[in-house]
């Protein structure tokens, strides 16, 4: 395959880009001195952290960098037209750009919640490039537009052409956009980022919706990604990009076997794999490229329950109707029951709006849970009066996903670390000061951090502060939600390790929330998987991930994708699978939870609400 | 790629505003406003207020810049006055109605929910009724002065404020910081104090710059209906209305009043949008 | 969907406006000067003052004012003119078209000028022309609505005599003619508004993600600006509109004034100034309503406009 | 008086004063103007400073009313145009003052109501005359009609107007002003006596044909009115508060007639555009510094006097009016009886004797504040008294009010010095009425209290020998100036333009006779 795809001249081809943005602290390279391939029918993957230039390549090939103050300074971006000799599109003029874009290339994004104009039809915005680039009129383009929905799989496509785009699921989105890309047959597709901001499962359609409508239509793909686990599953050739520099080039397998460079091997090891826990049964710090590997030992705690959860409910209120009366509820969380030990760390895992971060909440009582206990070190959360709540709170601690929403902007680190301290001690202590500088070399930042402001910090340094100053009070419970999922996996990795350390170290529980399966593989002991607001299967990390009873955790686990292109498996089904609503009318009497155990502390809910059902009803 | 000095957002903003040429410009005409305002007594070449009925009603010369009212006061001198004026009106009404506006704003938005349709429905209320009707009614309750016009003025703008105060609370009070200052066991009046006044006041504060010309254009408003500042108070609005009773005789008193309502406008509007470019960077030029 | 949320906005509505007339009703009684000394005169008996007293209720307690004022307005009765003896209704009803018409006409030019401004000045942050459109719209509404007023009267209607000075004359295109100089002259610091509302909206929804989708599909400028970006920064535009109703109410007082027009304004300024506590309350309750109105319209047609609100809520 | 004012809203007089500069200063040639407004040959356009209130007599208070009245009704005799005041007969073919208290008249046989209320009647004239009086009618414009007793009908068309005791403005005010006015004692029978805005039967020369309630009223000719036929088919009163908005509408040809202000008087002596004509009239107003007799500031006569002293009126003239009135001696104004040769204070301000009577008063360190309205030319007089008493030692304050506070100045318990003007009619009787002792508490905000002067004022309406009448009033106002509560300003001026398509009738104090105006 390898050998077809090298043989024919390349699609496109990028010849020393160098771009600069015009910043207000002047100009400022995007990427430097970049030159790669891109050959027909093939998916080139360009892979990198943030701020690696990855995108900039491929806004730079559309010309929409111009959009985004980019400047071209340097390079060639030749294009294969059909014409006798490519075009530098570097040179091209806007009228000569807009034939291209849309028509010869054309590309989908990372959002789709915003990537569709709100206020148009999916029908209207379907037609548009048809419209444009091929001519067509209201009526062909409105055949070809229904033509389309059904090859991005989309069910009823003749009553989508007239929705909203609001009154569709982000998925759904993702393949109107990925419709609208294909609509007029490009030569180059570029995807950046297209599943980022997917749940798993659905990510995992998109995945096989591309590399299928790859297949179809012999379209090369430009695939711009963050994610080494969905580089693996659909790349021919990988391009590896480090701060603006192209680092390392090469087929997939070559890549992720035999990497020539140490950033290309570090940015692998941190890469969490689902299923190399395999055979153990704790967690255990990763292993990194360059990194001390001492505090690597298994993490065993204890098994002295801190926590105790039992029929935690949580409902919203969902007004409507004249007079805005309660007319529905959200049934968020339903009747979930679990416990965390000591210095050990339960992980509660699902795709989004599964529960799983109102539960955590609730359990501090940040919100109201609707009925249920909470029971941690013996003392009762959900009895306490707000008095003695705000003195319970140092026992239980919190990490949020955005480390830049997390931390006020306007108050210096080090106060921010002692916020905590101060409410629980006395206010002037003069110790604190102190503390909060231990806190930062426990958690490895320099102390000239602490009288920064936030902006000033890169975000896994920011989420270093998070949690110091969750551990300012010494607490026995971490909530950690998606504590880690914003990050770039050498931090992500980084921030893993520095939260197994402490637990070790401290003999700190974790309540630990993820979407993402191998993150929760690596840090767990204990592992539920959240769906619709229940806890579907329950028990220890080794036991659920390696016999996994319920019918969606086999699912969660097959969506992921996996850091080693020899494990692809992009699923065949592609039907599109809306999750049921979690909204029930007032007076909705949701039955218990049951449970039937299949192994030791291995629970799996019997309760048959995942089903076909389900999943044939469309929204 | 990051510079990383260590500098307060404040700092921050303020460097944004002064690369911003538009903003740059207003910074200096307003600047050059309070300047005037600050210094307006040591640098009026005549006194406001001094009457000269032999010279009442001159063109300009080098004695008068800008020549002499119906009274013989030299019109510059009060024009220069009318700086502080404006200022001692806007000033105090803008911040006072961002004071109370920031405040009911984060306790509708903060508070109950019965609260928050109360209130909002008493902002509803004040902005139903026009501004002119309404400052009528004030005027005539509580007599012309500086005061009533920093008091109407004031009660006119509380609404605005408090809405945007009412917004930028909700929005903030379940962001995660907020989250985690509870978490952190940090008492509600606190949260309000610390973590959500500090980051309402940056959008008031652009607020109140884009407010401050409406509120001049407001009291030479009221002081053209004869209902504003008390003479010989040099207004610029009264020098507005004594221009329109005198513009055969002295056309350059409209010029005297107008210009610096035009002039301040231009300023503080572009320091005002330089101003909320910096603190809200989703509404960046050229992006 | 569309339905319960208008009726529920009209409900909101009716309570503002409740809220608004008790506090106008308060707070003009507060206010010093007796209307029976000021409707009738020096000459007028002590009899007639004490009847007088007595047919406006003056001589009650202010909450039993209040309920006599409600009692009445719920049957649609809000009282006679003291002197003509004709229905505060009527009066205030004949002078309402008068400005209802000039914030009409006001509207419709100033606001498209102001949308395409903006939009345009958006669509071209930095360059030439948004410097010149903020300078422009800037200095515009830094102009007073009485000052444009004043100018223009003399400018048009003494010195040029295209347009007439005063009145709101008789039939269509008279009426037409008599408008142009006050909906021009309040129009125009309307243009700045709304060209700054709409460029700030602009930016907004220029720098969003379906605007690069549009561009990825190879649209031009023109069309995405004009089309698609329009329709969606409009949205907020439309809203501002509504509100700013009662700016121009405020400005139309100003209009009427200087063009001698008839006008509601010009009637409650009247009134209030002569303590005319009927017709006051008359015409406070009609622009309440009006204001009200114009922002529950605006927030309906922005329900209209954008499928988002039109499902939700 | 007449409250003229009551109706004039906030700030709206002097708001536009001297706006019409600018197009002054254009000086077009009339010629190329278009007509902005479709006036043809035969339509008058007047410009009136108020709205139509009321087309019943009995409950009219207005000019405006009267200048409408006036020309669709009829009375006995009407104020004659001209310099001079003076009366001429118009439903009367007669009139006969028999004795002090009886009055004499015929009615012309020639003169019918509309809407077929048949012809007018002495049966109609004592209607009207007596339900101004009546109780029950609780008419506004009782007192113009003072102390009548009845009308006995002593024919079809002969009667006797019987007085109480003798009135002398029976001629200046009872018969020729609103209360004058005769009406259908049928037509308003018909309407059980309540006349609002709709007249029931019409009798002069001009019908109301239509009112746009503050746009404009309408009159058209009678077709059946028989006695000398009006120049003008139609007449449109417009109303419109401010003096320059009626310049700048004149001045763009839409109006035929109008009051100017006293700041456009210099520039319309240059010339009016159009062609048109500038006449001066004296005025009736009154204008004065009051200063409130109960307030614990103003108990030393010594200060009071030397206020009086210390306020150059020819200065505040000159800032205020521009320099177009004379100063007043009182608040009877030239050519009415009674009216003071001159003022026992010279107009002109004697700082020497007002800082020598501050002295003497032994007040130090006085601050006073000063009730104005919120018009340009108040405000302006106002800050002129303000800097001159400053030069004695006086701070005042100014406070400037809105007109229906200032109005309310009566209530005003705090009330310390008052820059005020009273409109007035043609007969001293009118001026003296509002400084009674009774007033006090209503109109005498000085608080001015003098047994003589009441006493004067409740005789001298009686004398009917003008030279003793004339004394009283002249002795009335000197007890007005010796209290110290008084420094007469001045009584204005009443400036109009017409244009050259009409030819003005006017009562000696510029006011409208509209019925008499000619084309030019």
């Amino acid at each position: 395959m390898l050998d077809v795809t090298r043989s024919s001249p390349p699609i496109a081809s990028i010849r020393g880009l160098q771009v600069a943005f015009c910043t207000e602290d002047g100009p400022v390279l995007g990427v430097k001195d970049v030159s790669f391939d891109i050959h027909p029918g093939e998916t080139l993957c360009v892979v990198g952290e943030s701020g690696s230039g990855k995108s900039v390549s491929s806004m730079s090939l559309m010309r929409l960098i111009d959009y985004s103050g980019g400047i071209i300074q340097k390079g060639e971006l030749l294009f294969d037209t059909g014409a006798a000799a490519p075009v530098d599109l570097a040179q091209a003029d806007q009228a000569l750009m807009r034939q291209i874009r849309g028509n010869a290339i054309s590309m989908i994004f990372q959002e789709p919640m915003t990537a569709l104009n709100p206020v148009f039809t999916i029908g209207h915005q379907l037609t548009i490039g048809l419209k444009l680039h091929k001519g067509l009129n209201s009526q062909d383009a409105r055949a070809r537009a229904l033509e389309l929905l059904q090859q991005v799989r989309i069910p009823e496509p003749d009553r989508r052409m007239t929705q909203y785009p609001h009154e569709m699921s982000g998925g759904m989105r993702q393949r109107v956009v990925i419709a609208m890309a294909l609509a007029c047959e490009p030569k180059l597709l570029i995807a950046d980022e297209p599943t980022t901001a997917l749940d798993v499962t659905v990510q995992a359609e998109i995945l096989s919706l591309i590399n299928q409508l790859k297949a179809e239509t012999g379209t090369a793909v430009l695939f711009i990604t963050h994610d080494m686990g969905v580089v693996a599953q659909i790349a021919d050739r990988v391009v590896v990009m480090y701060r603006g520099d192209k680092i390392e080039e090469g087929p997939v397998e070559a890549i992720f076997d035999a990497p020539q460079q140490a950033y290309t091997r570090a940015l692998l090891a941190a890469v969490p794999r689902l299923g190399e826990m395999q055979g153990t049964t704790l967690p255990e710090p990763m292993k990194l490229v360059g990194e001390a590997q001492s505090t690597s030992a298994p993490i065993t705690g204890t098994d002295d329950v801190l926590l105790k959860v039992e029929n935690l409910k949580v409902r919203f209120a969902v007004k409507g109707g004249l007079l805005r009366r309660h007319v529905a509820n959200v049934h968020a969380v339903e009747d979930v029951s679990f416990t965390i030990n000591k210095g050990q760390t339960l992980s509660l895992v699902g795709e989004s709006g599964c529960g799983k971060s109102t539960a955590g909440r609730a359990i501090m009582r940040l919100l109201h849970p609707q009925s249920g206990q909470v029971i941690l070190d013996g003392q009762d959360m959900m009895a306490l009066s707000k008095r003695q709540l705000r003195a319970a709170r140092r026992d239980v601690q919190m990490i949020f996903q955005d480390p830049f929403a997390s931390l006020n902007p306007q108050i210096q680190l080090a106060e921010q670390v002692a916020e905590p301290l101060r409410n629980f001690g006395n206010r002037r202590d003069p110790a604190i000061m102190d503390r909060v500088a231990t806190l930062f070399d426990r958690v490895g930042l320099p102390r000239a951090f602490m009288r920064r402001y936030p902006h000033e910090l890169s975000g896994g340094q920011r989420q270093g502060v998070a949690i110091a100053r969750a551990l300012a009070p010494a607490p026995k419970l971490i909530v950690a939600d998606e504590a880690v999922s914003a990050l770039d996996v050498s931090v992500q990795a980084q921030v893993l390790n520095l939260m197994m350390e402490l637990q070790a170290d401290l003999g700190v529980s974790f309540l630990f929330i993820s979407h993402d399966m191998a993150v929760v593989e690596r840090v767990s002991h204990q592992v539920g998987v959240m769906y619709l607001g229940r806890i579907v299967e329950l028990g220890p990390r080794a036991a659920v991930f390696e016999n996994p009873h319920h019918p969606y955790t086999r699912a969660l686990m097959q969506a992921v994708p996996i850091a080693d292109p020899r494990k692809r498996h992009l699923i065949d089904s592609l039907a599109f699978r809306p999750i049921p609503s979690p909204i029930k009318p007032v007076g909705h009497t949701a039955e218990p939870s049951q449970y039937q155990q299949v192994g030791p502390d291995h629970w799996l809910l019997t309760n048959n609400h995942y089903d076909a059902a389900d999943a044939s009803q469309t929204n | 790629m990051t510079v990383l000095k260590s500098q307060s957002r404040s700092s921050q903003i303020l460097r944004a505003v002064l690369r911003d040429r538009l903003g740059m410009v207003g910074l200096v005409i307003v600047t050059l406003v309070v300047a005037c305002a600050l210094f307006a007594p040591w640098i009026v070449p005549h006194d406001p207020n001094a009457m000269n009925i032999q010279d009442r009603l001159q063109g300009p010369s080098l004695q008068y810049l800008l020549g002499t009212d119906q009274l013989g006061r030299d019109i510059f001198s009060r024009m220069l006055m009318g700086a502080q004026i404006a200022l001692k009106v806007a000033l105090p009404a803008v911040f006072g109605a961002m004071v109370i506006g920031m405040l009911l704003g984060m306790i509708a938005g903060f508070g109950p929910e019965w609260l928050d349709s109360l209130l909002m429905l008493v902002f509803d209320t004040i902005r139903s009724f026009p501004t002119v009707m309404f400052a009528l009614a004030v005027v005539a309750l509580v007599g012309p002065s500086l005061n009533t016009v920093i008091l109407v003025v004031m009660l006119t703008s509380i609404p605005t404020y408090a809405r945007v105060a009412r917004t930028q609370t909700m929005s903030l009070r379940s962001a995660d910081f907020v989250m985690a200052a509870r978490a952190a066991g940090t008492s509600s009046p606190r949260i309000l104090a610390i973590h959500l006044a500090p980051n309402t006041v940056g959008v008031l504060a652009v607020l109140m710059a884009m407010d401050i010309p409406t509120v001049v254009a407001l009291e030479a408003g009221l002081s053209f209906l004869g209902l504003g500042v008390k003479p010989p108070t040099p207004s610029w609005g009264a020098l507005l209305k004594d221009g329109y009773a005198l513009i055969r005789q002295t056309p350059w008193l409209i010029v005297a009043g107008g210009l610096p309502i035009i002039v301040t406008t231009l300023g503080f509007t572009f320091f005002g949008e330089a101003l909320r470019d910096a603190v809200d960077p989703k509404v960046k030029k050229g992006r | 969907m569309l339905l319960g949320y208008a009726l529920r906005r009209f409900g909101v509505a009716a309570v503002t406006l409740f809220v608004a007339v008790t506090l106008m009703f308060v707070m003009i009684r507060l206010v010093p000067g007796d209307p029976v000394q000021i409707l009738l005169g020096p000459r007028a008996t002590p009899e007639l003052q004490a009847r007088l007293t007595a047919e406006l209720a003056l001589d009650q307690p202010l909450l039993r004012q209040l309920l006599i004022f409600y009692g009445n307005l719920l049957q649609g009765n809000l009282g006679v003119d003291v002197f003509s003896g004709r229905p505060v209704t009527l009066i205030v009803l004949e002078q309402l078209p008068h400005t209802l018409r000039l914030i009409f006409a006001s509207v419709l030019w100033s606001v498209p000028i102001g949308i395409l401004l903006g939009a345009y000045a958006a669509a071209r942050p930095n360059t030439l022309f948004d410097r010149v459109s903020a300078v422009i719209s800037v200095g515009v509404v830094a102009a007073p609505a009485f000052v444009v007023a004043l100018l223009s009267l003399l400018l048009f209607s003494v010195h040029l005599r295209w347009f007439p000075a005063i009145g709101a004359g008789e039939g269509f295109w008279d009426q037409l003619r008599h408008l142009v100089l006050p909906a021009f002259a309040i129009g125009l610091s309307w243009i700045g508004y709304i060209a700054r509302i709409m460029r700030a909206s602009m930016l907004e929804v220029m720098g969003a993600d379906h605007i690069r989708t549009l561009r990825a599909l190879g649209v031009a400028e023109r069309p995405i600006v004009l089309i698609y970006a329009l329709r969606v920064a409009v949205l907020p535009v439309v809203t501002i509109i509504g509100v700013g109703v009662g700016f121009l109410l405020s400005s139309a007082v100003f209009a009427e004034i200087v063009f001698a027009r008839p006008g509601i304004g010009k009637l409650v300024i009247d009134a209030i100034t002569t303590r005319n506590y009927p017709i006051v309350m008359g015409a406070v309750l009609m622009s309440t309503a009006l204001f009200v109105t114009a922002t529950t319209v605006a927030d309906l047609i922005n329900a209209m406009l954008d499928p988002r609100a039109r499902a939700g809520k | 008086m007449k409250l003229h004012w009551s109706r004039t809203a906030v700030g709206r007089r002097g708001f536009l004063k001297g706006a019409t500069a600018l197009g002054a200063a254009a000086s077009l040639p009339g010629g190329m103007a278009t007509r902005a407004a479709a006036a043809d040959d035969s339509t008058l356009r007047v410009r009136a400073y108020g709205d139509m209130q009321s087309m019943d007599p009995a409950y009219s208070v207005g000019v405006t009313d009267e200048e409408i009245h006036a020309s669709v009704y009829n009375k006995l005799v009407q104020y004659k145009p001209g310099r001079e005041w003076d009366w001429q007969l118009d439903a009367a073919s007669m009139v006969e003052q028999v004795d002090p208290t009886h009055i004499k008249f015929a009615l012309r046989d020639d003169i019918g109501f509309t809407n077929g209320f048949g012809a007018m009647t002495a049966e109609d004239v004592k209607f009207s005359f007596e339900r101004i009086v009546a109780d029950a009618t609780e008419s506004p414009n009782k007192p113009d009609m003072g102390p009548l007793r009845h009308v006995e009908v002593t024919g079809e068309r002969e009667g006797t107007i019987v007085l109480n005791e003798p009135f002398a403005p029976l001629w200046s005010i009872a018969l020729p002003y609103i209360a004058g006015n005769i009406v259908s004692r049928a037509a308003w029978s018909a309407n059980d006596g309540k006349v609002t805005t709709t007249p029931p039967a019409e009798s002069g020369p001009y019908l109301r044909a239509s009112w746009s309630p503050k746009e404009k009223t309408v009159l058209k000719r009678n077709p059946d009115w028989r006695g000398e036929a009006p120049a003008w088919d139609n007449i449109e009163i417009l109303p419109i508060d401010d003096e320059n908005t009626a310049e700048i509408a004149f001045e763009a040809g839409e109006l035929d007639f109008t009051r100017v202000s006293l700041g456009s008087v210099a520039r319309y002596r240059d010339g009016v555009p159009n062609g048109g004509a500038l006449l001066e009239y004296p005025s009736l107003y009154y204008a004065w510094l009051g200063m409130n007799l109960d307030h614990p500031k103003l108990q030393n006569p010594k200060l009071r006097a030397a206020i009086q002293h210390a306020i150059d009126v020819p200065t505040v003239l000159e800032a205020a009016y521009f320099g177009a009135v004379e100063p007043s001696t009182g608040i009877i104004a030239p050519g009415l009886v009674g009216n003071r040769a001159a003022s026992k204070i010279p107009p002109e301000a004697d700082f020497t004797k007002a800082a020598q009577l501050l002295a003497e008063s032994g007040e130090t360190n006085v601050t006073l504040k000063l009730d104005t309205l919120n018009k340009t030319t108040f405000t302006t007089a106002a800050q002129v008294i303000q800097a001159t008493l400053a030069t004695i030692g006086i701070t005042v304050e100014v406070n400037v009010l809105e007109s229906g506070a200032f109005w309310a100045s009566a209530e005003n318990e705090d009330l310390q010095l008052v820059l005020n003007r009273f409109s007035m009619t043609p007969d001293p009787y009118y001026a003296t009425a509002w400084f009674t002792t009774e007033q006090v508490g209503h109109w005498n905000w000085e608080r001015f209290s003098n047994p003589e002067f009441d006493q004067i004022h409740q005789s001298a309406f009686k004398e009917s020998d003008l030279d003793k009448r004339a004394a009283l009033y002249q002795r009335a106002q000197d007890l007005m100036e010796d209290s110290g509560a008084y420094r007469f300003l001045t009584h204005e001026a009443t400036p109009v333009v017409h244009s050259s398509r009409v030819m003005p009738a006017l009562r000696p104090d510029g006011l409208a006779l509209l019925r008499y105006f000619e084309k030019g």
